[in-house]
């Protein structure tokens, strides 16, 4: 049962990284890579379960946390920006 | 194959954000060989602080790399060679697990079955990092902190202005959501941090990770709430002792265990009885690892951003 | 005061479902970093009423679960109208009636939560939702949610 | 017999979450825009982490695992929407136009 999650998850993970390499915009990216870290986030959980040691967990905090800490400072170095570099992407 | 996508991008903050993706498959990669701390680091450190410091690299150097004129070609061989010629000597190892690799024959043993009764901290990693090869981990804080005076050196050299001119305000302070949804996480981050500090001893985590989520709570607030706010929090002094503190705490305790009549970190002399001492002496080595590297993270930080505000005041 | 006295309770008990180990070391340990964490968020003043929303606390349960039910609702036929493909993607204004920020923020957060809808900014009282049918921007608009949240947090 | 139950159960909604997972992939990957593709992720952050942890949590029975599968579970609840709404706002700051329907509407539904 945990396999079946896990194989799942992994497909999800394949499927963000697609958008992320396609793009088209940077946000596109950014969200793909947001989704990415949260299925990283269900994937060590659900491996910890699998292989019995839920000790993973802790990992599975520090990713969320760190998942959502790197959104912001993607965001935060590419919305505050000056224009000068942010309107390339557009 | 996210490494060759990596290689092959030339708009650099597209780079920044697959290496961050590349980081978070090989630490899924350590979960599943069950190396939890080696993952641990890989979470906090490959994921988090260097996406976030490259990021801020970036913003000092802008975003598209340089066309080259020369081709790479000889680069490329070499990097093909060496690959291959590392493809060739996995041939050689034996399979994932198997008994009569070498390394399991050779100091493994001793550490999976002695550090029990010699240590008795359950987490083995803890417990070799710290103590068995004590030397190198003390090593490795000295150059984590020589990386951080490194960077100062180089950027504090060309720091003219004080970035404080240029932030009166943080720039995301206006976003209502971010800054609420902050003011209720930060505490909670840093009491995980020391969490994970303090309990190395029992399940993954230790100073190298607990330093970084705690350096990683305060760049969280600085982004959010501004340099100037941070740095007025945090003075840069402060910091700067704290890194050298660190380090001396690492040291000291070694030299205490010498004074009390051991050798440089054997730590079984710090107390009656072997094992609190090995705990104790653990304890403290790795409170040092995670105040240095959590202040070096820090100094970089600012330095960077600071040294980035104040290019940003100058063209304006 | 009252905002460090409910921080440190507020930690103590994070810290304790964490920890798992209650020897005397550990525990010592754990009081030492509250302190620390304590002092370092009274520093960066962070601290006040809106990082600790205790007067919400008694209400919020009954909120969560008609959030809840919401959630699932919304996510569910997200799901189909992935597989179906029927959207017909709609950006409308909707007027946030709270008062206080901390109720804008939970009704902006609710909606985005809710799958069907994101708020995509915040300007004065006025949340800009960009919802991925018709119908879902329908439903906001009718404004349940926001006088749920206007009860829950003024 | 309740241990059975756990089991079913949770076996239930992993299958379930897993599904939900895929089908946010899928629309990650179908959707026209930027705008709608939140909506794509929104579903995996929610339900889809929400089921599979709530099955992990029937796994894990009444200890300390349950507490942190609450902790890590709501801790994603809480910083999902905020992280989604980020982007958004800063895609509507850059000069991303969101893909619509027909032509600007926004005076006709909110009444």
């Amino acid at each position: 049962m945990f396999l079946t999650a896990t194989a799942a998850i992994l497909v999800v993970m394949l499927m963000a990284l697609i958008r992320a390499f396609l793009g088209p915009t940077l946000y596109d990216r950014i969200l793909a890579v947001n989704m990415f870290g949260t299925n990283t986030v269900l994937l060590i959980a659900v491996v910890g379960f699998l292989m019995g040691r839920p000790e993973f967990l802790d990992i599975a905090m520090v990713y969320a946390l760190v998942n959502f800490i790197s959104v912001i400072a993607i965001l935060r170095y590419f919305e505050y920006s000056p224009p000068d570099e942010t309107v390339e992407h557009k | 194959m996210t490494a060759v996508a990596v290689v092959l991008m030339r708009d650099l903050f597209a780079v920044v954000m697959l290496t961050g993706i590349y980081s978070l498959l090989s630490a899924s990669f350590f979960v599943v060989f069950d190396a939890v701390d080696v993952a641990f680091t890989e979470a906090a450190v490959g994921a988090g602080i260097s996406t976030l410091l490259m990021l801020s690299t970036l913003t000092l150097t802008g975003r598209y790399a340089k066309e080259s004129t020369q081709k790479p070609w000889l680069a490329l061989a070499i990097v093909t060679v060496t690959g291959a010629l590392l493809i060739y000597g996995t041939l050689d190892m034996p399979t994932i697990g198997s008994a009569s690799a070498p390394i399991h024959q050779h100091v493994a043993p001793r550490y999976l079955n002695d550090s029990m009764q010699e240590i008795a901290v359950p987490n083995v990693v803890t417990s070799v990092l710290a103590s068995y090869r004590g030397y190198d981990t003390l090593g490795e804080s000295f150059v984590i902190f020589t990386a951080g005076i490194g960077v100062l050196a180089l950027l504090m050299v060309l720091q003219r202005r004080r970035a404080s001119d240029v932030d009166a305000h943080g720039p995301m302070h206006q976003h209502l959501i971010l800054r609420i949804v902050a003011k209720i996480l930060i505490p909670l981050i840093l009491l995980f941090a020391l969490y994970v500090q303090f309990h190395g001893d029992y399940g993954p985590g230790g100073g190298f990770q607990a330093g970084v989520i705690f350096a990683a709570a305060i760049i969280l607030y600085s982004m959010l709430f501004g340099l100037s706010a941070a740095r007025q929090t945090i003075s840069q002094p402060l910091i700067f002792a704290l890194s050298a503190v660190g380090v001396l705490l690492y040291g000291g305790v070694g030299v205490a265990c010498m004074l009390l009549g051991g050798n440089y970190l054997d730590y079984d002399a710090l107390a009656e009885d072997p094992v609190a001492g090995q705990h104790l002496g653990i304890l403290l080595v790795e409170l040092g690892v995670g105040i240095t590297v959590a202040s070096v993270m820090i100094i970089i930080f600012f330095t960077f951003n600071g040294r980035s505000l104040s290019e940003r005041g100058r063209r304006r | 005061m009252r905002h460090t006295i409910s921080l440190s309770l507020l930690l103590a008990i994070f810290w304790l479902l964490n920890s798992g180990h209650y020897t005397w070391l550990i525990l010592s340990l754990g009081l030492l970093s509250i302190a620390i964490v304590v002092w370092v968020t009274h520093v960066m003043d962070v601290v006040d009423h809106e990082s600790l929303p205790w007067h919400l606390t008694a209400r919020i349960p009954g909120y969560n679960l008609w959030l809840l039910k919401e959630v699932m609702v919304a996510s569910l036929d997200v799901a189909i109208r992935i597989w179906t493909g029927a959207i017909s993607p709609i950006v409308v204004d909707v007027k946030a009636s709270q008062k206080t920020d901390m109720g804008k923020v939970i009704y902006a957060n609710s909606i985005t939560l809710t799958p069907g809808t994101v708020s995509i900014n915040i300007q004065d009282d006025i949340i800009t939702v960009h919802a991925l049918t018709r119908v879902g921007a329908r439903n906001l608009a009718e404004g349940e949610m926001d006088r749920r949240v206007s009860r829950l947090a003024g | 017999m309740i241990a059975l139950a756990l089991d079913v159960g949770s076996w239930i909604l992993l299958v379930a979450g897993s599904f939900i997972c895929v089908t946010g992939g899928v629309g990650m990957l179908r959707f026209p825009d930027f705008f709608t593709r939140i909506h794509a992720a929104g579903v995996t952050d929610t339900l889809g982490a929400g089921l599979i942890f709530t099955g992990l949590m029937l796994q894990a029975g009444l200890s300390l695992v349950l507490a942190k599968l609450v902790m890590i579970l709501l801790f994603m609840l809480f910083t999902s929407p905020t992280a989604s709404h980020a982007v958004a706002k800063a895609a509507l700051h850059s000069g991303l136009e969101p893909q619509l329907d027909d032509v600007d509407d926004r005076s006709g539904v909110d009444s």
